[in-house]
């Protein structure tokens, strides 16, 4: 429990003390670092296995591109997988298991596999496991999947909450190194809405991990100073913990900020992680370089990393990850490795430069010209085997070996629009091409300028140019100096005939891999990432995949761009899926719908379903009532007997007004509007320009300029939608209002034979069937409040639909419950509804399919010829008027005893049940209280001249085969004497 | 993706539904309009890649119909147009 | 006339109007304010500008909002605002309207399509940036806007830099007020 | 050379030496009989299948990038036969028997895996559509299972049963459904094919098409002109493009559809889910990651990537569905072009051009369709008649109002 490995200085708060566990042992850190700099400081260099051959692994870098070092953090519903050690912020308290092994991370079992690399080789199981077929799913796909996967997940809800939100800047200022902190000042200081983000909960980036000056002051004090200003200007917006994880289209960027992450539990109210959507005028992307390994025999154990990182654990966490350290390098930047690392004291065994004639490094053990052939060491590195230039090899006895293969410009973002990166020979690195993302700049490493000095300019530069573009004067930071040191490189992939030699660390592919991708033709760059999975790993390759595409280059004998380039997809680091979807959860998925009657339905107890986003009554049971059908029955039967009441302000509802808006409707009815008489309401039937029915309703023609058009519930907007396309685009000159008013007011029907007597005790004015006929419709009043009337019916009976402005909705179902209580009157459902309509023949959402048309419905003759309207002319085409097509008809059980169910098929009587002898189904199906028995809608073809008929009903779901009759589809009252009453 | 409203300025896609071609202006009359006529203006499209004029509603906005002109290869917006206008334009009336 | 009495309720389901403070932010529900449409008849937009100045009635720009002495209105679409007035002299407010414009405009009463919501206190960006993608900051006092919250469309109207009215469905007022409660607690 | 365990056990105590490459890379002859244009799962079923079943010879397949490159290397690699009408039902049923013998068939292990799928049922509504739909199934001589609340949670204890804003109601649930290796289908058509003599162009993009006296001659590519007999276009996404060199408009629009994919994690997700209250599919790679898509963007689109509100939209759906993915991580997200068609339903018929044929309109249905669509083109390539199981995917469908739509949203492709 002590921290063997911590050193002096690093920007760690020692006055502080963090307890945390893994792998159930416990260990100290403090404030400042991160899991993986704790676990280095005590000692700790395996962390994890490898995805394949379950390799121990610790970690390579000290970032978010880190393969390797991925743990299970937290426990408990909060437990959440493939963490990167190098990035998750120690909190006291903090526990985290090791992952993907078994029984122990000393001691993994499936370690076997890499014992049987050579069967395991890229792309082996696309060769073999075909026998006996029936073996893949039930022996050979089960042990893949169980060794597969990385982390787990414990199958229980996560309890945290995550916001969504939107944020707007004219600059995006992406990373908070050198080059975002330098373009950040010159756009605050103009005074733009700037917004810098960074995906570290420090900001400074490797100003952080370096130990060399910005004029008089240390990087990470400059980083303090100008990030103290950057809080101080009103228009700067400063999100540390924030990754910007993609580029979008126009500007927009997405962005995980982690408010809670580095505490063990987020405060009461505030989300664990907040994804932003961010709008900008512009962004620059100052998000540095990512270091990238040389790929030489084992080069994958713990204690070898890179040389960058190894640097940074020292100079910014105070952790000499081993105490004979040794690097690996083809560039000057693997030097100061070394440099840094002696003056903090710790033992630097030699320099491995593979170029022949660099500078001589002063008092250290420069070997030039030389190579890192191998290491050793079972569960951590505890020596290496080094090819002098002169081809001796000499063992060195190190625990600790930094590798520097070069920096890459972290161009990730910049290929998100699928545009690629160009080759830049100096420095031996993909640079971003220009103007991929329309208003996207690059700034500092990411751009190519690989020196503190260059990051500082071009960030100025960026700014600047990001400003005029929008057209504000810019006011520049006075830059300190600072280093600007050449990049002094000469490429060097891999160490000549290395084999077992990792590129994709996590993916375990070597070297050999790659090889056998080139022997059997898998050379493209894709076929390459796909073949042996390069680059598919959660870190999508930001360390190998160049390495990947130099070692194939050799192979084909091509350049590295002719080979290809690296296309990297958002999101930049792996985003919790929580934050993506934010309170969108649970009941909070979509928002709630209530209708007018919904707070006295809940005091009666009502069943509630959902209708889209309504909440609408399914039934209302009574004390004694345990079956729903129970509870519906009596509802249908009181209403035919006497009066029932049911809420339909869920029907949409649209005013449409204008000296046109008679002939507007004839255009999107099928039938005809402009005759219908004021005060009268008529059945509307919509169809799709494609002849299909789109919707029906009664419309009702309150005044000379002034109709209601009611629509189906579910179309209720895309009918709207439909209107303002015809009045707009269709019809641009036609003088038609339209606007929506279906939450306005308050509607019930009110059905049954004593629907005139309870209305009459409540509306003023008189109803009797002379002065309110069937199909009439006006304004009335009710106790004097405005209201409406409409004489229409949905049920059969003698119906009424009142409405009144929706905030008397409530009052006024009591106050019809209450008038109607000497009628018995009862509330009925949405079921009630559906079996009414059922025995009126009415057609509803089953059958308005969307693939039916007027004819298959029966309503052929509603559409007009005479005129042209929405569909009517592709209604007429030969396939779908056929005389044996699909047509409504009713069905009941040949013995009234049997149940039948929705969606059997219709079958001629022994036919088999094959397609071809598939008549057509059932599109509705209720049990009819009034007749007794199930009944049931549906289509059936040639149905019109099949009245009488006897055939079978099949559901082969249920293995039911009933004898039905086709009868009319009005099953009471056909002549409908009830409604005229 | 953000349109820029003629009226409004930049809004996000999101507020709008969309429709496509805007073709589908040039509705042929059902009473004259053969029906080989009408299939090609209801199913025929020419699907460009490259600059594309396309119906969008305002539906959580204005309501405004708009004719947007955009490249289909890279979602570059050329123009916005008021839908209304570009219909009387080509001779869309009553 | 017959002797029924309705008694409304609020879109909340209560009986008077509901006010949640929380920290810096109050959100108080209007039922005081009679809301309804009109739209310019085809050619009739001069006959509207008249008729509404001499009825007192403003008729602000598109996207903007106006008060008048006793009418206040805001754009929705070309040609079409919302008109608000006081509920209690202006219920019906329809019939008013209707004879102040007779046939040159469409009008359509909306009171009880809306539910509305006045957010008052400093900094309501804060807030309303986890719930709109509008960018309230920028806009000017007078903004009138429909953006999506909670996928349903609201107006926003930026009455001044503390107070912001929202008209969301009335049907789904209880989602809206729980989704700015969840925001406020969030920023708090 | 022939794969199989004994052939791996060899190589791996011989150095791997022997590996072959799986297919060659030869420059374009002057002319084929077959051209077939796309290299992606349906061009390259189709050279396979005109070389294996129908015995043909001369063949080509020309391809603008690499083998597999489009919507077969991008897609959630579900297959399934729960189609609802006849027009469909037989053709896809075909193909998932292809693809219950096409690793034997042509010796590659493409992890067909038949895990099942379920589509969850959440209203009345939605249980008599499925009702419907799974009858429909049987008669077609697939399987088909009507799952009831108590089932699914049996199998699926940790979706939200308890506190969903659109309660679980059942589910249709087809046994036979599955996953399959989308990469590996590819190779395994292409090896297959190279294996019988079909040259596999690469980086041959098509830029025109010869036409004389309402026959087609041959193609113009960027490698030049290549004649042939007959000329089959399987480009889906591209459709547009390319039979615009022939004068032609379809009923086809281009639209991206995103997929995405999770971090790696251990099993957790046994079969294949649709949920049926939001724009969400998923199934659970063999590697760990959950595979998952939604809903297409919505707008023509010929670029290979999406934008934010569909993500959001499909991962709320998912979210809502299973409140225990939260914590897992989305790894990458990446688009494809489909051909969104009028009704939903593809096209793989001959065109007003003599020697010239067309397969596309795949919607987002593409993927499991490519054992059947490569078959039934084949067919119509060398008998110059339809496929008994694709007699409905014609051109003319539209014109006789004999529309196969499936989802019933009509002539509107972003709706499909």
């Amino acid at each position: 429990m002590t921290q063997s490995n911590r050193i002096a200085g690093g920007q760690i708060d020692r006055s502080q003390t963090f307890r945390f566990h893994f792998d159930g042992l416990p260990y100290l850190g403090h404030p400042g670092d991160t899991l993986a700099s704790a676990l280095l400081a005590n000692g700790v260099r395996l962390m994890g296995r490898s995805f394949k051959y379950h390799r121990p692994r610790g970690p390579i870098s000290a970032g978010s591109e880190e393969p390797n070092a991925l743990v299970e953090l937290r426990s408990g519903a909060r437990q959440e997988p493939n963490t990167r050690a190098t990035v998750a912020e120690l909190f006291d308290g903090l526990t985290a298991q090791s992952q993907n092994r078994w029984p122990s991370l000393k001691f993994d079992a499936l370690s076997i596999n890499d014992r049987l690399n050579s069967f395991f080789t890229a792309g082996f199981y696309y060769k073999t496991f075909m026998w006996p077929a029936s073996f893949w799913e039930k022996v050979y796909e089960p042990i893949i999947r169980r060794a597969a996967g990385l982390g787990s997940l414990t199958k229980l809800e996560d309890p945290d909450e995550y916001d969504k939100g939107f944020l707007h800047c004219d600059i995006l200022i992406i990373g908070a190194g050198p080059a975002g902190l330098s373009a950040a000042l010159t756009a605050g200081r103009s005074g733009a809405r700037v917004i810098l983000a960074d995906e570290d909960f420090r900001m400074g980036g490797r100003l952080n991990a370096e130990t060399f000056a910005l004029g008089d002051q240390s990087g990470a004090d400059w980083a303090l100073a100008a990030l103290a200003e950057l809080a101080s200007l009103p228009n700067v917006r400063l999100l540390n913990r924030t990754t910007v994880v993609g580029a979008f289209d126009h500007g927009i960027y997405g962005a995980v900020e982690r408010v809670s992450d580095h505490l063990p539990v987020p405060l009461a109210g505030k989300p664990r992680q907040t994804f932003w959507r961010i709008y900008s005028k512009r962004a620059i992307l100052a998000g540095g370089a990512i270091e990238r390994p040389i790929a030489f025999e084992n080069n994958d154990r713990p204690g070898i990393m890179l040389a960058g990182s190894l640097r940074a654990y020292a100079n910014r966490w105070g952790v000499a990850v081993g105490d004979r350290t040794a690097v690996f390098t083809n560039n000057d930047d693997g030097l100061r490795t070394a440099v840094d690392l002696q003056a903090k004291g710790v033992d630097v065994v030699a320099v491995i430069d593979s170029r022949e004639n660099s500078e001589l490094l002063p008092g250290i053990r420069h070997l030039r010209g030389a190579e890192v052939t191998n290491s050793a060491g079972r569960l951590g590195l505890s020596q290496i085997t080094v090819r002098m230039a002169d081809g001796r090899t000499e063992t060195l006895k190190v625990n600790a070996l930094g590798v520097s293969g070069g920096w890459n410009p972290n161009v990730n973002i910049t290929s998100h629009h699928r545009s690629r990166p160009v080759w830049r020979e100096d420095i031996a690195a993909f640079v971003p091409g220009s103007g991929e993302i329309a208003n996207l700049l690059v700034a500092g490493a990411a751009a190519g300028s690989l020196s503190t000095h260059g990051a500082l300019v071009t960030g100025d530069e960026m700014a600047r140019k990001a400003l005029e573009g929008l057209g504000i004067s810019a006011i520049s930071a006075k830059l300190p100096k600072a280093e600007d040191a050449p990049v002094r490189i000469k490429a060097f992939w891999h160490v000549e005939g290395a084999s077992r030699a990792w590129i994709d660390q996590q993916n375990d592919v070597t070297v050999k891999d790659i090889k056998l991708a080139h022997q059997e033709n898998f050379t493209s760059v894709e076929h390459l990432k796909r073949y042996t999975t390069l680059g598919m790993a959660t870190d999508q390759g930001k360390t190998g995949n160049v390495l990947g595409l130099a070692v194939m280059a050799e192979l084909t004998g091509k350049s590295i761009p002719d080979t290809g380039t690296t296309v990297y997809r958002p999101p930049y680091t792996p985003v919790a899926l929580g934050a993506l979807a934010g309170r969108g959860r649970g009941h909070e998925f979509k928002p709630f719908r209530l209708t007018p009657s919904h707070k006295w339905a809940e005091e009666q107890g009502a069943v509630f379903v959902e209708v889209g986003y309504w909440l609408r009554t399914q039934w209302v049971a009574k004390a004694g009532e345990t079956e729903w059908r129970q509870s519906v029955d009596r509802e249908v039967l009181a209403t035919r007997k006497s009066v029932g009441i049911c809420d339909v302000t869920t029907l949409g509802k649209i005013d449409i007004q204008g000296t046109d808006a008679g002939a507007f409707l004839d255009k999107v009815y099928a039938n005809t509007f402009s005759t219908l008489a004021v005060g009268k309401c008529r059945y509307g039937l919509m169809l799709r320009e494609d002849g299909i029915v789109f919707d029906d309703g009664t419309t009702a023609r309150m005044g000379p300029n002034e109709y209601v058009m009611t629509t189906t519930t579910a179309n209720a907007v895309t009918v709207f939608r439909h209107l303002e396309y015809c009045r707009q685009v269709l019809w641009p000159d036609m003088d038609v209002q339209i606007i929506s008013t279906t939450e306005a007011w308050a509607q019930f029907s009110v059905a049954g034979p004593n629907a005139r007597n309870l209305l009459a005790k409540v509306v003023d004015q008189d109803i009797s069937d002379a002065a309110f006929p069937y199909m009439g419709a006006g304004n009335i009043t009710v106790g004097g409040l405005r209201a409406r009337l409409f004489r229409i019916s949905f049920s059969g009976e003698l119906a009424f639909e009142i409405a009144v402005p929706t905030r008397y909705g409530d009052a006024m179902i009591r106050k019809l419950m209450e008038a109607g209580a000497e009628f018995d009157a009862v509330v009925y459902g949405t079921e009630a509804l559906g079996v009414m309509r059922v025995e009126k023949g009415h057609v509803a959402g089953n059958e308005l399919n969307g693939t039916s048309t007027a004819l298959n419905m029966g309503l052929g003759k509603m559409v007009s010829r005479k005129k042209d309207s929405i569909g009517m002319l592709l209604s007429q085409r030969d396939g779908m008027t056929q005389a044996d097509g699909l047509r409504l008809v009713g069905v009941k059980p040949a013995n009234p005893a049997e149940a039948l169910k929705a969606g059997s098929h219709f079958l001629k009587t022994g036919a088999a049940a094959t397609a071809q002898n598939d008549e057509g189904w059932l599109t509705s199906l209720v049990y009819s209280p009034h007749l007794g028995h199930h009944i049931a809608l549906g289509y059936l073809k040639n149905g019109a001249s099949r009245i009488g008929e006897k055939m079978r009903a099949v559901n082969l779901l249920a293995g039911t085969d009933t004898e039905v009759e086709i009868v009319s589809p009005h099953f009471i009252d056909p002549e409908g004497e009830r409604l005229r009453a | 993706m953000i349109i820029n409203h003629p009226i409004l300025g930049p809004r996000d896609a999101q507020e709008f539904v969309y429709l496509g071609d805007a073709s589908l202006i040039h509705r042929p009359d059902g009473l004259t309009a053969s029906i080989e006529a009408f299939h090609d203006y209801t199913y025929l499209r020419a699907n460009p890649a490259g600059l594309h004029r396309e119906l969008w509603y305002h539906e959580q906005g204005d309501r405004s119909w708009l004719v947007v002109t955009r490249n289909t290869v890279t979602h570059e917006i050329t123009s916005v147009e008021l839908a209304r206008d570009v219909a009387r334009s080509e001779g869309r009336s009553k | 006339m017959r002797d029924v009495n309705l008694k409304p309720i609020t879109a909340l389901g209560l009986d008077l109007p509901q006010v949640v403070t929380l920290g810096r932010w109050t959100l108080t529900e209007r039922t005081d304010v009679a809301l309804a449409s009109l739209a310019v008849r085809r050619g009739r937009l001069a006959d509207v500008q008249a008729l509404a100045s001499a009825a007192g009635l403003p008729l602000p720009p598109a996207a903007m909002s106006e008060q008048g002495a006793v009418y206040a209105a805001f754009w929705v679409t070309p040609e079409m605002w919302f008109v608000e007035a006081p509920f209690a002299s202006h219920e019906d407010i329809r019939r008013h309207l209707l004879a102040a414009f007779g046939e040159a405009a469409s009008i359509t009463e909306q009171t009880d399509a809306w539910v509305r919501f006045d957010l008052v206190g400093p900094g309501l960006a804060q807030v309303l940036e986890r719930l709109s993608n509008f960018d309230l900051a920028a806009a000017p006092s007078g903004t009138a806007t429909r953006t999506v919250l909670e996928h349903l469309g609201c107006y926003l109207i930026k009455r001044s830099e503390t107070l912001v009215s929202l008209y969301g469905p009335r049907s789904s007022a209880q989602s809206l007020h729980h989704a700015w409660v969840v925001a406020a607690q969030s920023v708090l | 050379m022939r794969y199989s365990g004994f052939r791996i056990l060899k190589e791996a105590l011989t150095g791997h030496k022997g590996w072959t490459p799986q297919w060659r890379d030869p420059e374009p002859q002057s002319s084929y009989d077959y051209i077939i244009v796309g290299g992606g799962g349906h061009g390259l079923a189709t050279a396979y299948y005109l070389a294996k079943e129908f015995n043909q010879a001369r063949i080509a397949v020309l391809e603008k990038g690499y083998l597999g490159g489009g919507n077969v290397g991008r897609n959630t690699t579900i297959i399934r036969s729960n189609y609802l009408l006849d027009g469909n039902q037989p053709f896809y049923e075909f193909s998932l028997k292809l693809w219950e013998g096409l690793e034997q068939d042509f010796n590659y292990n493409a992890m067909v895996s038949q895990r099942g799928i379920i589509n969850l049922i959440h209203t009345d509504a939605a249980r008599d559509a499925a009702t419907r739909r799974g009858n429909a199934m049987i008669m077609n001589g697939a399987d088909a299972e009507l799952l009831n609340r108590d089932q699914v949670k049996a199998m699926y204890p940790f979706l939200n049963f308890d506190n969903a804003r659109f309660p679980i109601k059942g589910a249709l649930m087809q046994r036979r459904g599955g996953t399959v290796r989308h990469d590996a289908v590819a190779w395994g058509y292409a090896r297959g094919a190279d294996s019988r003599g079909v040259d596999l162009i690469q980086n041959c993009e098509v830029t025109g098409m010869r036409i004389e006296n309402g026959k087609i001659l041959g193609v113009e590519t960027s490698k030049g002109f290549i004649g042939a007999k007959k000329v089959g276009v399987a480009v889906a996404g591209s459709s547009s493009k390319v039979m615009a060199h022939a004068g032609m408009r379809l009923p086809i629009e281009s639209h991206v559809l995103q997929a995405f994919v999770s971090e790696g994690l251990k099993p957790v997700i046994d079969g294949v889910m649709t949920f049926g209250a939001g724009h969400f599919y998923v199934s659970q790679s063999d590697k760990g990651g959950l595979v998952f898509g939604g809903d297409i963007d919505g707008y023509n689109s010929y670029a290979q990537r999406g934008n934010l509100p569909v993500i959001e939209d499909v991962i709320e759906g998912g979210m809502a569905l299973m409140p225990m993915i939260g914590r897992a991580r989305l790894l990458r997200a990446w688009g494809g072009i489909m051909d969104m068609s009028m009704d939903g339903s593809p096209i793989i018929d001959k065109t007003h051009i003599d020697g010239l044929y067309f397969n596309g309109g795949w919607c987002y249905g593409g993927f499991k369709a490519t054992p059947a669509s490569g078959w039934c083109f084949a067919h119509l390539l060398a008998k110059d008649e339809p496929h008994a199981t694709a007699t409905a995917y014609r051109f003319d469908r539209f014109l006789k109002g004999l529309m196969i739509d499936e989802k019933g949203q009509g002539a509107q492709p972003n709706l499909h």
